[in-house]
């Protein structure tokens, strides 16, 4: 649709530019960074909600700020899809905002203007309408992902920063070397006109494999996760919600975009990305049944649920894999929220305890119901059991792969949903376990402000399973065709 | 009116049992307990015959009522149970286990009478299953090796029964879609109910081979329990024969000689073992199961000839009636013998003994002499073969019976029951008088119930006697001269070399199978974990992948 | 569109609303919770009572929230749904106050009660759900709200049973999800309808529909603990009396058998079913769980121990009677559930209270208790007898009906499985009672640890009177049966 | 510029680009995986640089000069970046010996 005033029609940039511009006042004004990073946050919610209402209500939008059109300009483009991830995007910011502000400053001045930077950024990265600002957008992100990974500056920390900024460099490489690729193949680089250029051919199929390795890595797909445990599990709290439920879902949409409107990669690919999806399940799954930390089985479990939402891109057949795809995203959504809360209730939770050695959290004399209450309502949106998102996301991609007629990889995801319920629990039975504690009383703070937030994320990933149909609706246009501009 | 007296027939007892829970009440349901009985009496008295009440809400839809056979049992059961009453209040309240005895007492009374006036199926199966269940207590009541092991091998019989009842009542109902008694007796009913019903029913009469728990549990019950459970109760088995089976109105052939033969060999069994008993209890116990193998031979015969069954009918009634009072009478006598102090009363009880057990011997213008002459008219109609075969054991019958009376007259005065009753004699003396006088007189009132019993001949009757009695003496002389001891054979025959250990531990039962067991965890397989510095790995793997999936492409542009 | 029906939310609401109050009170604020406890289990019970009036006239009570395209959360009130509701409302009214009285001075209680009324709710829900994908939800509700309470104590052995439990729950669970999928891939709808939704498709494809019962039934199965399903029903007797009171009798066990049902009746419909052939192996299936819990039962000298292999074998029967595809039969499967609740909840609130008043937990430490707890045990022995099937006790009702059911499908054979089954019952049941009655207490008998307070003592007492009742007063109008025979005419007319 | 040259501006930014994977796979200090990325990126500037040539008579395209010099600005910061972590982590293993 047209507004009235073409400068109007501009304003989805501000959702790019806003939280930039923030990020440069928080850097320039440390003290005010928690107010600005608060204020742009909100406002970046609140746009980001107004953009998802007009798209439910006339369809998607596509603006070009500074009037430079594709293939040189900028453009942006905004389906149910993108307006979906950027209300996940700014609604989950600003609640580890909100948890951040709460807990005040010991976080680091650094917080805010990385924290605008990534949302500016991952909002861009959104809003891409073509390869290039796909590259610009996901190197932007890369570097505020790092900085948030060192933060909290121990020797681990930085180490892992340096892993993960390794392997974003050389993913983005890669991902640049496509995009190069591609405009060899097409001179052009924007969706619309990628999707209409047929002519597909090896270099084509060279940057399809370059891109999407290089996203792998950023989206730390097993085998290519290495860098993700020690990063995610690193990290300051709010850093690594921001980190496992934000940051790799920008490089996943970007593989899904570029997967369903850009090429038409051989059906033998898509098997891979199965099997790579169940792969990831397995070993996630298993590392995260023996990780000796609580962070490292909640980092571990990002790496099984990737996997998970790995298993759309292997569901073959239009009307199938639509639904697949739908249930994907939802996933993405659910699993966002739902890891945020967990990440910051862990936060909470070593914090009342002093530790994160899950073998010795029985012997803890304190217990911090409300956060250990957010844990478990959080993992019960990451096995996927009703009422949640999770639960929804899973049944849209059974049904996909169950009308595909695809059984093995039903099989994997009723398997991923056994195996994520074992680490689960495996956590839950140490906040209920009680006779290990050595000869006492047992301590039982009760509810304070803090918990707010992680319970509330917690509750929302509920709240998705049962509100499921608002977002579903803007998502109803996603079969495989329906991506595309 | 009647309706409500047959309501309170099996309801009085249950209410006195239920006030025997409570303790405020306790005392007053105590004293009360020989008045449970009197709705019984009354209503066998006065209610006019037939009579059927509904209560459709009650149960699966229940219905009272009386018939003409139904009543004549409601008296004798009724007045048996109001004797064994007085006799069994007699304990002393110091008894621990008093209490519990007299509910179960109640129970059983309620359970037994409430069956016979039951009319329907279901009031029928769960009267009788009461009666059964609550008896286990007046079994078990002295707690001693003997009454346990009498008390279990007693339950497992009841399950049994009750079981086969249950499933001969379920298929029998199903088939005749019906659950009045009335109209099963004339439905066409399959060859498998009628073996469960014969089976579950035939449990309760005792007769052989389904008798092995008789003799153990009449002789550890107290006197009084006993005098119910072999007077009253095995009639309820009787009873329900008479109800379901199509008796007089179908000729079952092959029911009725297998029910002949099991009464056949009853009274051989009872005769052999019994005699050899040194417990009064237990002989008069076996002979009781040898007048049930009559019954049963009758019932036979009934089935084999239903021409014959408007003479055996009644004259099986008679029989019950007269071995009801008879055995009764036994039983509370060797109570009160055993509870009386030597001397005048405790002779004068024994003397008083004689006037039963020659009427159950079947003496001359006795009840029993009377219930015999009617059953041979009814036998006559039966055709040569099974008929004279049937005329031998019913002469057989009293002749054995006679020599259970004199071993029992022989073994009496040494009996000493391990716990003497004690308290009031008196009250275990009267009931016990009172129950031979009835048997005594019964011959006197019985027109009233039912038609006239036919004409003794007072020689037919005496000759068994008197043969019993001969042989009786003969053998004990003979025994006596030869110096040759007859060692008891052990009531409940095979059963008795079953152990007696009475351990209730349900891991001792046998096909017990073990729940399966939470085995601690097997330690988990080893998985590699990431290096310190993971990089290179990482490194690798994105090659590795790059290599795949160029691979892959790359053979959709091979031809 | 949203469709708001305000009886069965009220219904659902009144313990699953409260919950997060209950999370809320600190344990200090006992009588606060048990006021609330009572006055909505009260409610709730009062609204049930209202709902089934109006199921009886007729009424049409139905709440739907969109979920997915096509799918919705519904909320239906059928005579089924009664049947269920009831029994959990009567049940949780019972329980929550046995529990008050049995968990005071311990810690947690917000917890627990509130896990407690989350646990209701979802049998609320499961009972009131108007397709399988509701049921589903709150199949995984039920689920996840009892394993708090299965390992509320908190010691190791808890905590074994309690991964025993969620490990097979989740994973019958995963088999509903993947069965309601597939059917909802297939049929394109899930709603429970009398006499199935079908339709052609038993035709086109009956090998898919087989797999899809399979499924659906070994998941439900699980909960139903049919064998070889069931070992986590033992294990889970480590929990609190009232939770097992819980597990047996109210929730989770019948949740398992309750869908059962459903599949059988109202997404295949029994003719549908019958043709396929799939309610033969059910029906064997339901046997072999008969015969073998039972057997283990023999083995079992704790008591609830035995009394849970027992509701192994007795919940079998509720299989049955629907696998036997006869009205008859049908009618005492489903008045099983209600009368194989009454009973075994009447048995565990004993059990609890043995092991409160004397520590007593084996069979073999029941000496003489009869004697001096003689009120429990008489509540104890109603039950006992009613579970081995003797007249005129809610147990026989069922079997009866069973058992000409049986008979009338001209399947005979059931009776004698039935009667296999009494025997093991008596078999394993009357020992107890003799123990408890009839012999002296080795040595000194237990000391009381603490009195047993109507708290404690009411609740059995009147589970054991309606375990009377329901036998006695079967014929009358709004008995369990009476109400059994109400569905099943809807579902054979 | 002619397509030989062209051709040899892409085949060597491949060769570079291999030879800098392999190096930054297997090169076990921090600073010299710094270079090799550095050397990866060189070696995919040089293929896009290729990509712009359209034939001897037309100028060569512009776009992907564009590209590489937004990858380049990119690349610098973030080797900055990347450098300073390595300090920042050489600072911290000097303070804590307790790590690694």
């Amino acid at each position: 649709m047209i507004p009235a005033d073409p400068a109007l029609a501009q304003w989805p940039a501000a959702l790019v530019l806003g939280p930039v511009l923030a990020a440069v006042a928080a850097f320039i004004w440390p003290r005010a960074g928690a107010v600005v990073g608060l204020g742009a946050s909100a406002a970046t919610l609140a746009g980001a909600l107004a953009l998802a209402l007009q798209i439910h209500d006339s369809g998607p939008i596509r603006t070009v700020p500074g009037g430079w059109d594709a293939p040189l300009g900028i453009a942006m483009y905004a389906d149910g899809l993108a307006a979906l991830l950027l209300v996940m995007t700014a609604g989950v910011g600003t609640a580890v905002a909100l948890a951040t502000a709460g807990a005040g400053p010991r976080q680091g001045t650094f917080f805010w203007p990385l924290w605008l930077l990534l949302l500016g950024g991952l909002n861009g990265l959104y809003l891409a309408a073509d390869a290039f600002n796909l590259y610009i957008t996901l190197e932007i992100v890369g570097l505020a992902a790092v900085g948030l990974t060192a933060l909290s500056g121990t020797p681990e920390s930085v180490r892992a920063a340096l892993t993960y900024l390794l392997a974003g460099l050389m993913g983005s490489l890669l991902f640049l070397l496509g995009v190069a690729l591609l405009y060899s193949a097409h001179g052009r680089v924007d969706f619309a006109g990628l999707a209409t250029a047929t002519a597909a051919g090896p270099a084509v199929s060279a940057a399809l494999v370059a891109m999407l390795v290089g996203l792998a890595l950023k989206t730390a797909i097993v085998p290519l996760h290495v860098w993700l445990p020690a990063a995610h599990a690193n990290a300051t709290p709010p850093a690594s919600a921001l980190l496992s439920a934000l940051v790799i879902k920008g490089s996943l949409y970007a593989a899904m975009r570029l997967w369903l409107a850009v090429f038409d990669p051989a059906a033998a690919l898509g098997t891979l990305m199965g099997l790579l999806g169940a792969g990831a399940i397995v070993w996630g799954s298993v590392q995260a049944l023996r990780a000796p930390r609580l962070k490292l089985v909640v980092a571990y479990s990002t790496l099984a649920q990737v996997g998970l939402i790995l298993l759309a891109f292997a569901v073959a057949g239009d009307d199938a894999a639509a639904v697949a795809w739908r249930g994907a995203v939802y996933l993405m959504l659910a699993h966002a929220v739902a890891k945020a809360a967990m990440f910051l209730a862990v936060g909470r939770i070593v914090a009342a305890v002093g530790h994160d050695d899950l073998d010795r959290l029985a012997e803890a004399r304190v217990r911090p119901g409300p956060a250990q209450f957010a844990f478990a309502l959080a993992a019960v949106s990451l096995i996927g059991l009703p009422p949640s998102g999770g639960f929804v996301g899973k049944w849209l991609l059974l049904e996909g792969s169950i009308a595909a007629g695809t059984w093995p990889w039903a099989a994997v995801i009723a398997a991923a949903t056994l195996l994520s319920a074992a680490y689960m629990t495996r956590v839950l039975a140490q906040f209920f376990r009680t006779d290990g504690v050595p000869g006492g009383e047992i301590v039982r703070p009760g509810w304070t402000r803090a918990d707010a937030v992680p319970l509330a994320l917690a509750l929302a990933a509920l709240g998705l399973g049962i509100a499921a149909a608002g977002p579903l609706a803007l998502l109803a246009p996603v079969p495989a065709s329906g991506v595309t501009p | 009116m009647p309706e409500a007296l047959l309501v309170a027939v099996p309801i009085l007892p249950l209410v006195l049992a239920a006030a025997l829970a409570l303790p405020w009440l306790r005392g007053i349901a105590a004293a009360a307990v020989p008045l449970a009985a009197l709705p019984a009496v009354a209503a066998a008295l006065t209610v006019p015959v037939p009579v059927a009440y509904a209560e459709p809400w009650l149960l699966l839809g229940a219905h009272a009522g009386l018939t003409e056979t139904g009543r004549v049992f409601l008296l004798f059961t009724g007045v048996l149970w109001l004797l064994a009453g007085f006799a069994a209040s007699a304990g002393t309240p110091a008894d621990p286990g008093r209490t519990g005895f007299l509910a179960c007492f109640l129970l059983a009374m309620s359970g037994n009478l409430g069956l016979l006036v039951a009319l329907d199926v279901f009031s029928f199966y769960a009267f009788f299953a009461v009666m059964s269940f609550a008896s286990y207590g007046l079994v078990i009541h002295g707690r001693t090796q003997a009454n346990i092991f009498a008390a279990r091998v007693y339950i497992a019989f009841v399950v049994a029964g009750e079981l086969a009842l249950f499933a001969g009542l379920a298929l029998a109902a199903q088939t005749a879609e019906t659950t009045l008694l009335a109209e099963l007796r004339t439905a066409e009913l399959s060859t498998a109910a009628l073996v469960l019903l014969i089976l579950g029913l035939g449990v309760k009469l005792g007769a052989a081979p389904l008798h092995l728990w008789l003799p153990l549990a009449h002789t550890a019950a107290p006197a009084p329990a006993s005098a119910v459970l072999s007077g009253a109760m095995i009639k309820a088995g009787l009873f329900g024969m008479l109800a379901v089976l199509p008796l007089g109105l179908r000729a079952l052939p092959e029911f009725g000689m297998a029910l002949i033969c099991a009464g056949m060999l009853s009274v051989a069994l009872a005769a052999v073992i019994g005699v050899t008993q040194r417990n009064p209890k237990t002989v008069l116990a076996y002979s009781s199961v040898g007048q049930m193998g009559v019954v049963a031979a009758a019932i036979g015969a009934g089935l084999l000839v239903p021409e014959a069954w408007p003479l055996l009918g009644p004259a099986l009634v008679l029989l019950a009636a007269h071995h009801a009072l008879a055995k009764g009478a036994l039983f509370l006598g060797v109570g009160a013998f055993a509870a009386a102090p030597r001397g005048r009363r405790r002779s004068l009880v024994a003397l008083a003994l004689a006037v039963p057990a020659l009427a159950l011997a079947g003496a001359p213008w006795t009840s029993g002499s009377a219930a015999k002459a009617a059953l041979a008219d009814g036998l006559a109609l039966v055709p040569t073969g099974w008929g004279t075969a049937l005329g031998g054991a019913l002469i057989l019958g009293s002749l054995a019976t006679t020599l259970l009376m004199l071993r029992f007259a022989w073994v009496l005065p040494a009996y000493a029951p391990n716990a003497a009753p004690a308290g009031a004699a008196a009250r275990r003396t009267l009931p016990a008088l009172a129950a031979t006088a009835l048997s005594a007189g019964l011959l006197a009132v019985w027109p009233f119930a039912l038609p006239a019993v036919p004409a003794i001949d007072p020689v037919k009757a005496a000759l068994p006697v008197l043969g019993g009695l001969a042989l009786g003496a003969g053998v004990a002389g003979a025994l006596r001269l030869g110096r040759i001891r007859i060692g008891e054979i052990p009531a409940a025959e095979g059963l008795a070399l079953v152990s007696r250990d009475t351990d209730t531990q349900a891991t001792r039962m046998p096909l017990a199978i073990r729940g399966p067991r939470w085995r601690p965890q097997r330690p988990r397989p080893v998985w590699p974990r990431l290096p310190a510095d993971p990089w290179p790995l990482g490194g690798a793997a994105a090659l590795a992948l790059l290599l795949a999936m160029a691979l892959i492409e790359t053979a959709r542009y091979l031809p | 569109m949203i469709q708001i029906d305000i009886l069965p939310l009220a219904i659902l609401m009144t313990s699953m609303g409260i919950a997060p109050v209950l999370f809320a009170i600190p344990d200090a604020r006992s009588r606060l919770r048990t006021t609330i406890n009572l006055a909505s289990a009260s409610a709730k019970l009062a609204l049930v009572i209202w709902l089934s009036i109006r199921v009886a006239d007729g009424a049409v009570h139905a709440a739907r929230l969109p979920v997915m395209p096509g799918l919705d959360l519904v909320l239906q009130a059928d005579a089924l749904s009664v049947l269920f509701a009831a029994l959990s409302a009567t049940l949780w009214l019972l329980t929550t106050i046995y529990a008050v009285g049995y968990l005071e001075k311990e810690p947690n209680r917000n917890r627990f009660f509130g896990f407690f009324s989350l646990c209701v709710g979802a049998t609320a829900g499961l009972a009131m759900a108007g397709n399988l994908f509701t049921f589903l939800l709150f199949y995984e509700v039920l689920t996840l709200a009892t394993y708090p309470l299965v390992v509320h104590r908190g010691t190791a052995a808890a905590l074994r049973a309690g991964r025993l439990y969620l490990a097979y729950t989740l994973g019958g669970g995963m088999l509903v999800m993947l069965g309601t999928v597939w059917l909802w891939v297939l049929a394109g709808t899930t709603d429970f309808v009398p006499r199935g939704v079908l339709g052609g498709l038993a035709e086109s494809h009956p090998g898919e529909l087989r797999l899809i019962f399979v499924l659906l039934i070994a998941g439900l199965g699980v909960k139903a603990a049919l064998v070889p399903l069931h070992a986590w029903l033992p294990a889970a007797m480590v929990a609190p009396a009232p939770v097992s009171a819980l597990l047996h009798a109210v929730a989770v066990v019948k949740a398992g058998a309750f869908g059962i049902v459903r599949v059988v009746y109202d997404v295949y419909g029994i003719d549908t079913a019958a043709d396929l052939g799939v309610t033969g192996p059910l029906a064997a299936a339901a046997c072999v769980t008969i015969v073998y819990g039972s057997l283990c039962a023999l083995a079992q000298d704790d008591l609830k121990r035995r009394l849970a292999y027992s509701t192994v074998s007795q919940v079998a029967y509720i299989t049955l009677g629907v696998a036997l595809a006869g009205p008859v039969a049908a009618v005492g499967g489903l008045a099983h559930l209600i009368h194989q609740g009454l009973i075994k909840i009447t048995m565990f609130l004993c059990a609890g209270n043995l092991a409160e008043a004397r520590g007593i937990k084996a069979v073999s430490e029941m000496a003489g208790i009869g004697r001096t707890m003689p009120a429990t045990m008489l509540a104890f022995s109603l039950a006992a007898l009613a579970m081995i099937g003797l007249p005129p006790l809610a147990g026989f009702v069922s079997k009866w009906h069973l058992a000409a059911g049986g008979i009338a499908t001209d399947q005979a054979w059931v009776v004698a499985v039935l009667l296999g089954s009494s025997l093991l019952n008596a078999a394993y049941f009357l020992p107890i009672l003799h123990t408890a009655w009839f012999r002296e207490p080795a040595g000194a008998p237990a000391a009381a640890k603490r009195p047993i307070g109507w708290m404690l003592g009411v609740p059995p007492a009147v589970t054991a009177a309606l375990v009377l009742a329901a036998g006695l007063l079967a014929n009358a109008p709004f008995s369990p049966l009476g109400w059994t025979r109400f569905i099943i005419s809807l579902e054979y007319s | 510029m002619t397509t030989a040259t062209a051709l040899l501006y892409g085949l060597g930014g491949a060769l570079l680009a291999g030879m800098a994977l392999y190096r930054l796979v297997t090169a076990a200090d921090w600073l010299r995986r710094i270079v090799a990325v550095n050397v990866l990126a060189v070696g995919v500037a040089s293929i896009l640089i290729a990509t712009a040539y359209r034939g001897p008579a037309a100028p060569a395209d512009p776009v992907p000069h564009a590209f590489v010099l937004t990858g380049i600005v990119v690349l610098v910061s973030t080797s900055a970046v990347a450098l300073a972590l390595i300090r920042l982590l050489h600072a911290r293993d000097e303070n804590h010996h307790d790590s690694r």
